[in-house]
């Protein structure tokens, strides 16, 4: 019984979150600190993950395996694979942003009493956020990851409903409503779908007899596990429910744009770039593994469902008058790329939908925290209030212009190479499909190059005449995601070489071959 | 024979039961629908005597008696003082304020009854022996080495219980005074500022002829006025209103008078 | 004539204290209603007692009424408690339950 | 020697990281930094030049593999280089020229004070353009294909606080997008049908695919090319283009970026080869814009839209040439260098024009400048012959060679590409000539026309000290930007008999582009003697209308053909009520949606709960005998329930 490392990386951050929250109320910087050490702490510990997790080895790694709740077969089992490797560094390595962008974020307003403690429990949130995250990219035992996949609602119901920007923080009674809207929004849309999948969950283990995910996976494989077809539909929709809910695909993704836009930046990007990212993940790691059949089956209409976030989610971010939705509607035609990549069943189009999950969370919060910044200078989300940034703050301009050049996937940038393979791997396939998606390229640029301008060219606009420039803080956050978009865009061999394996045993799990290039075929 | 007599009670038995039955019937009848909380008063208390009756014929000696002490002796006397002290309301009467309630109730009651006989129909009791042995030793001795031997604890709890409600009683019923009380000063200057009848309320009773406290005092034009008789009285409908016995007088007065003139009239001739 | 008649008025007695509480308002004589229907409980019990031949059912009764004398006593503190604030005994008074 | 290939593309990445991340401190020496290196990427390209030119013409094609960059299960997507003497050619033209327009914008940027950015935006230009060429698979490419996209976008919009300038930006950048998306799809359709998009492999497999498969990659290869060429239908981005700083408009708009259509084309000529539809259709493309540009180019008054208008038809030229195949495919490329020249040339005379007239861009406000400008207006007046076909100039053998291989077409379309061809050497005739006379002869019209408001910001000092409203006082540029325009001059002046005579340039690309002697129908001296003929001819109008009469200050209304030429022939309008508009239309409408029809599913359901448990709540009417009554009720319920249970 070797030491349990997934365990100690998913508990740091837990612990850390009670020792934040215990903070006094007076030792407010002690409390950021804190909580930033320790998410540094869980990145190291991730990097050892990382390396520690050999890519040629088995499928799950690292695992450990305790009985929990004997009577229902329950065990306290996790196991990472490549995918999982991956997204675990990707949460860990974003975190630390996270809470030095929202250093500000949850400073108490003067007007409040001295015993009231924001600040703590927004530090403890993040990291009570990111335990969950992690955890439920570590558990292969279906229980277990169901009840992180619910847990981690509650600390994000608070950070959207209790942290509004700075902007209108608080006092502003309209955006405190609307704030509880979305917090209330998020919490039951994911709700619902968690409830479905409980169902599933049950059912689940009514017909197999344990919450196993290898067990089961392998019961599957070697046929000593057979569901009935429509059984196997049925649990695989519940599940996919649930998933699509947190993904979010369309017509599922209308809490999405509240609870973005509602959310300070930071939330923002925990919510797109690390909480969403567990549905695509599971859908590649329960849909595909457990219910291959039924996958199958529903491969079709799934995809259709992504083709239409594609292109729709970017119509609406071009038509989009808030920032932070903007961005909001371009994830969700993102998350519409990345499903379609699972789905398009080619190891092109699933590694590119991996790499995607990783890309897409590194750009996304690049521009979103970029915006974040400039929204907190200007104290509003309108784009119609900017004008001319570019002229006062060149910086802030040239960050926010890399993170928009990302976001429309721009070669020499890591989405580029994560958005094409998955272009291609659905091509191959579905080329109709893949021609169409094609479109969202062009209108990927036109939303983000009409944000970027009406932002920061043109003429300087009074308000912003006076907007300083990035600040330190804000620049350490920054800049090592701009340069880590920079090299996985250059050059992404580690990040492949972790995921390839892990994308080739889903593919040999739903019994597909990619589509022979016809020359070969021919010869 | 001794079988048959196990199934059956003596014929005195069933008189008895058929008729004090019948008035206990009526006696909760009454006590539901009189419209008078004393009058409900009384018939429980009647209804009551007649099970003590019932709890004697059964052989439940101490029960008949506790029952006749306790109940109608302690209970419902209490129930006539606090019908006293609350006096008349408006909640007396029978009007139904709630929309349907009553027949609701009624036919839930209806029902009830009907499904209560049925389950005591097809219930099996066919066993049937009296208490000869129970009650051989005394039916009190044999309550009370039971009470004290089987049930001793609930015996305890019950004594727990009777002296937390007494303390309860006391607790709910006496008023804790939060504020000093008002001097007459205060009084008068509140009765000055609400502007409403400054000077103190009239006193009843015009002509102390009578019981002067239900006779409302008279107006300057003789109506009765309402100020001067306490409001139970009134909602009793006990004040008696003297407003024509003036009236009255003069016309005896006159009647006298005539009389007295006829006879002279008769003397002159 | 078979004891079970007992049973029989025992019920019919409990039906019409029920049936007064729910339609009188006075709570005094609602609390006579409740009163009644311990009464008709009691004379079941004494009545199968006899039946049973042993005195564990007049045991209960016994309890009953000790209990019953408890809460008259509690009871009708309340009520004049009540009373006392809101100048009326009418159960439909205290209906501070709605939303 | 191949390892150098990657330091051609690496010297100026290198510039263009350190001007752009270097912050202010660099702003002294920023511009000699990406001067420099990018002389040094030119100076590498000579090197490995004359190692080339030292092989057999069968071994000079290097190749260099630096790493695996995309290594997915049956997706291999290699960083490599592959240098042959088409790359070489265009090595040469972009290095060259980018490093002359270094230097020139040296002068012309000089009191920018955003100049490190901007030269850190050329180095990123040149390095985009290098790897663009350099690529061995259509991947990589790509990414060279998107970076010069980036590159003209930042540079566009260099002078951000113009909303014009952003704009135009912008356009460019989404016009290139929808041919980068042409791109891509062909790239898939490779990777769908030969497995792979590196050139070897790919122009191989065309020997065994069916002709419709080439036929459709074709296509979208073609779009890509209009995309990126500026060829109608996508052409409208070029002229607004203009309004970025003049040595981009040169070095990007002129020389180099907008031909990496025809480099597209010409290098996947074995697709096209397989495919005579798609052939057919870029020639269509070709002559369609040959003529486009050219009318808008006789209607502008502005003189860089008027250039720009020229560049599109002289690339529908390249195009046009490269769309016929074997016999067209070296003189594309030789016209493309030699345009490399003339028209860089050009603007930077432009350039220099507008840098002595404050920023002035309308060539009805200029006239007499040669005895002021003298250096310009030799180097202008050079490219000029040479743009016109001049014999002797470069732009006339490679013109020349283009019509006679269009002729050469054979059959019908054959003499319609060649008449098109010779109608468009015609028109560049004229509108070049009304170029020159609007602006170096006639009576001097700025003397007295008080300047608008220019189009350009100013950033001349001569704007500065005497405002914007002064006459203005034509001086000769510095010689940091006269060199270089002598430097093309000279090129545009030799280096089309270099090229052509002796047929040099074809035995040097034919490894590359195999060429085949096309025969046109008529002789070879004839078509020669109709060209000079048209070229003469088109002269000789432009100068009857515009060196004879004095050229009016405002603009006349002009015909309905010249209105609409000088809003594009209508095609912006087009785009904006169509595409833009409508576009609106459809975003607004589907935010409406999304907020009502989407969103309003679920709230409606929400609303319906909450109506329900309203009513629902109805029954709590708080009167504890109501309570009482259900208890009641509930209890008799519960004995019937049980009695019934007994009973069954």
């Amino acid at each position: 019984m070797s030491f349990p490392l997934l365990t100690a990386t998913a508990a740091l951050p837990a612990l850390g979150a009670i020792a934040t929250a215990a903070v006094p109320a007076a030792r407010r910087t002690a409390a950021k600190w804190l909580a930033l050490l320790v998410s540094l702490a869980t990145l190291v510990l991730a990097v050892v993950v990382l390396v520690r997790f050999e890519p040629g080895g088995d499928r799950y790694q690292l695992t450990e395996s305790h009985a929990w709740i004997a009577d229902f077969g329950v065990r306290y089992e996790l196991g990472v694979d490549g995918i999982g490797v991956a997204l675990i560094a990707l949460t860990a390595l974003l975190i630390p942003f996270v809470i030095l962008a929202g250093w500000h974020d949850a400073d108490p307003l003067e007007t409040r009493s001295s015993r009231w403690r924001p600040t703590q429990g927004f530090f403890a949130l993040i990291l009570a956020v990111e335990a969950m995250v992690i955890l439920s990219f570590e558990a292969t035992d279906v229980f277990l990851f169901y009840i992180f996949f619910e847990a981690m609602l509650i600390p994000m119901y608070f950070l959207i409903g209790g942290f509004g920007d700075r902007a209108h923080a608080g006092t502003d009674e309209k955006a405190a409503a609307q704030r509880s809207y979305a917090a209330v929004k998020f919490l039951l849309y994911n709700l619902v779908g968690g409830l479905i999948m409980l169902a599933a969950v049950i059912g689940l283990y009514v017909v197999a007899g344990n919450f196993s995910l290898q067990e089961i996976a392998e019961a599957r494989a070697n046929g000593t596990l057979d569901m009935a077809t429509n059984t196997e539909r049925w649990l695989f929709l519940g599940f996919f429910f649930a998933f699509a809910v947190k993904a979010p695909l369309w017509p599922l993704h209308t809490w999405l744009p509240n609870a973005m836009g509602e959310a300070t930046a930071p939330v923002a990007v925990l919510i797109t770039a690390v909480v969403d990212k567990v549905g695509t993940f599971a859908m590649l790691r329960f849909c595909l593994q457990l219910f291959p059949e039924a996958s199958k089956w529903a491969t079709p209409v799934i995809l259709v469902l992504a083709l239409i976030s594609i292109v729709y989610g970017a119509l609406l971010a071009v038509g989009q008058r808030d920032i932070k939705r903007l961005v909001a509607y371009a994830s969700i035609s993102h998350f519409g790329f990345i499903i379609m990549g699972i789905f398009a069943m080619t190891s092109q189009g699933q590694s590119g939908a991996t790499l995607y999950m990783v890309n897409h969370g590194i750009s996304t919060a690049a521009l979103m925290l970029v915006a974040g910044f400039l929204i907190s200078r200007r104290g509003s989300r309108l784009i119609a209030d900017y004008g001319g940034v570019q002229k006062v703050a060149p910086v802030l301009a040239g960050t926010f212009l890399i993170g928009s050049l990302a976001t429309l996937s721009l070669p020499g940038l890591a989405p580029f190479v994560s958005e094409f393979l998955v272009l291609v791997g659905t091509f191959t396939r579905y080329p109709v499909i893949g021609i169409i998606a094609t479109f969202g390229i062009v209108l990927a640029a036109l939303y983000t190059l009409v944000l970027y301008q009406r932002t920061m060219t043109g003429p300087v606009k009074p308000e912003v005449s006076a907007m300083p420039d990035l600040r330190v803080r804000e620049l350490v956050v920054v800049t090592p995601l701009i340069a880590l978009l920079i090299f996985l865009g250059v050059f992404p061999k580690p990040l492949t070489d972790i995921v390839n394996p892990a994308v080739e045993h889903t593919m040999s799990d739903v019994q597909k071959q990619d589509p022979k290039p016809e020359v070969e075929a021919a010869k | 024979m001794t079988d048959l007599a196990a199934y059956t009670t003596s014929a005195g038995e069933a008189f008895q039961f058929w008729v004090l039955g019948t008035i206990a019937v009526i006696g909760a009848l009454c006590t539901v629908f009189m419209k008078k909380a004393v009058h409900s008063a009384l018939c429980l208390a009647g209804t009551m005597i007649i099970l003590a009756v019932f709890y004697l014929a059964n052989g439940a000696y101490f029960l008949g008696i506790v029952q006749v002490v306790v109940y109608t002796g302690a209970i419902m006397m209490l129930f006539l003082f606090v019908v006293m002290l609350v006096g008349v309301t408006a909640a007396d009467s029978l009007k139904e304020t709630i929309k349907g309630q009553r027949w609701l109730a009624l036919l839930c009651g209806l029902g009830f009854g009907i499904l209560l006989c049925a389950g005591i129909g097809n219930a099996s009791l066919n066993e049937f022996n009296g208490l000869g042995q129970a009650n051989a030793g005394g039916n009190v001795e044999g309550l009370a080495a039971l009470i004290f031997t089987k049930y001793v604890f609930a015996f305890e709890l019950t004594g727990a219980l009777l002296i937390t409600a007494a303390v309860g009683a006391m607790v709910l019923t006496h008023r804790e005074r939060t504020e000093r009380a008002k001097t007459q000063r205060e009084l008068a200057e509140e009765r000055v500022r609400e502007g409403k009848q400054l000077p103190p309320l009239p006193a009843p009773g015009v002509y102390a002829r009578h019981n002067a406290v239900d006779i409302a005092g008279l107006l300057p034009d003789g109506t009765a006025s309402e100020l001067t008789v306490i409001k139970t009285l009134r909602e009793r409908g006990q004040i008696r209103d003297v407003s024509d016995e003036a009236i009255n007088d003069l016309k005896a007065l006159e009647q006298r008078a005539e009389e007295r003139l006829g006879r002279e009239e008769e003397a002159t001739k | 004539m078979n004891p079970v008649n007992y049973l029989y008025l025992a019920a019919l007695l409990f039906t019409i204290g029920a049936t007064g509480v729910l339609i009188r308002r006075n709570a005094i004589v609602v609390f006579m209603c409740v009163e009644l229907m311990l009464n008709a409980c009691n004379l079941a019990l004494v009545a199968f007692s006899r039946m049973h031949g042993n005195l564990d059912g007049q045991i209960i009764a016994f309890f009953t009424m000790v209990v019953a004398a408890a809460e008259v006593v509690v009871g009708l503190a309340i009520i004049v408690s009540l009373f006392r604030s809101r100048h009326s005994a009418s159960v439909d008074d205290a209906s501070l339950m709605k939303l | 020697m191949e390892n150098l290939i990657a330091l051609l593309v690496a010297a100026p990445l290198l510039g263009a990281a350190v001007l752009l991340c270097g912050g202010r401190r660099l702003d002294a020496v920023g511009h000699w930094i990406g001067t420099v290196l990018a002389a040094a990427s030119f100076v590498i390209g000579a090197i490995l030049f004359a190692d080339m030119l030292g092989k057999g013409a069968e071994e000079r094609e290097m190749t260099q593999h630096l790493f695996s960059w995309v290594p997915v299960e049956g997706f291999q997507a290699d960083v490599a280089f592959q240098l042959d003497q088409l790359s070489m050619t265009f090595v040469l033209l972009i290095s060259g020229v980018g490093s002359l327009i270094h230097v020139y914008s040296i002068g012309y940027m000089e009191h920018d004070e955003r100049r490190r950015r901007f030269f850190g935006y050329l180095n990123l230009f040149l390095a985009a353009m290098l790897l663009l060429v350099l690529a061995d698979n259509y991947l990589l490419l790509y990414v060279g294909w998107e970076g010069v996209g980036l590159a003209s976008y930042l540079l566009i919009g260099f002078w951000q606080h113009k909303p014009s300038a952003a704009t135009a930006a912008k356009k460019a950048f989404l016009v290139n997008r929808v041919g980068d998306m042409g791109l891509s799809i062909a790239i898939m359709l490779m990777f769908a049908w030969f497995g792979t998009f590196a050139f070897g492999p790919v122009l191989e497999a065309t020997g065994e695919t069916s002709e419709g498969k080439l036929t459709a990659i074709g296509l979208m290869l073609l779009l890509a090319a209009c995309g990126k060429s500026a060829q109608v239908p996508l052409q409208s981005w070029l002229g607004d283009a203009m309004e970025g700083p003049t040595p981009v408009s040169a070095l990007i708009h002129a020389a180099t970026m907008v031909t990496a259509g025809v480099y597209l084309i010409v290098r996947s000529g074995a697709i096209f080869n397989g495919a005579p539809d798609a052939q057919l259709a870029v020639t269509v493309v070709g002559a369609v814009t040959l003529l486009f540009g050219a009318i808008v180019g006789c209607a502008k008054d502005d003189i860089k839209k008027a250039l720009a208008g020229s560049t599109m038809s002289q690339i529908g030229y390249m195009i046009l040439a490269a769309g016929l195949g074997p016999i067209g495919y070296v003189f594309a490329i030789m016209h493309l260098v030699t345009h490399g020249f003339f028209k860089a040339g050009l603007f930077l005379g432009a350039g220099s024009v507008m840098h002595g007239m404050n920023d002035e861009v309308d060539m009805r406000k200029y006239g007499g400048l040669r005895k002021y400008m003298p250096v310009t207006f030799v180097t202008f007046g050079l490219g000029y012959l040479a743009i016109i076909g001049f014999p002797g100039l470069s732009g006339f053998f490679s013109k020349d060679k283009i019509i006679e291989a269009a002729f050469a077409k054979g059959g019908t379309e054959g003499w319609i590409l060649g008449g098109v061809a010779l109608l468009g050497a015609a028109i560049t005739a004229y509108y070049m000539t009304r170029v020159m006379l609007m602006t170096f002869f006639g009576e001097e019209r700025w003397r007295h026309a008080p300047t608008p408001s220019p189009a350009e910001p100013s950033v001349e000092p001569a704007a500065e000290t005497h405002g914007e409203h002064a006459e203005p006082h034509p001086h000769e540029s510095p010689s940091s930007m006269t060199i270089p325009m002598i430097v093309l001059a000279f090129g545009s002046v030799f280096a089309g008999a270099f090229f052509g005579i002796g047929d040099r340039f074809i035995h040097w690309l034919e490894p590359v582009t195999d060429h085949a002697h096309g025969h046109p129908p008529v002789s070879a001296l004839t078509v020669t003697l109709s060209t000079v003929a048209v070229m003469v001819i088109g002269v000789g109008v432009a100068y009857a209308q515009y060196g004879r009469r004095p050229v009016p200050v405002a603009a006349p209304r002009g015909s309905l053909l010249t209105r609409a030429a000088r809003r594009d022939l209508l095609q912006d309008d087009f785009n904006h009520v169509v595409l833009v508009r409508g576009g609106e239309h459809l975003t607004r409408s589907l935010v409406y949606v999304d907020h009502t029809l989407v969103d309003g599913v679920v709230n409606g359901t929400a609303a319906s709960m909450g109506g329900l448990s309203g009513r629902l709540r109805r029954l709590q009417n708080g009167f504890a005998r109501s309570y009482a009554v259900s208890m009641f009720g509930g209890a008799a319920v519960l004995i019937a329930a049980t009695l019934l249970m007994r009973a069954v």
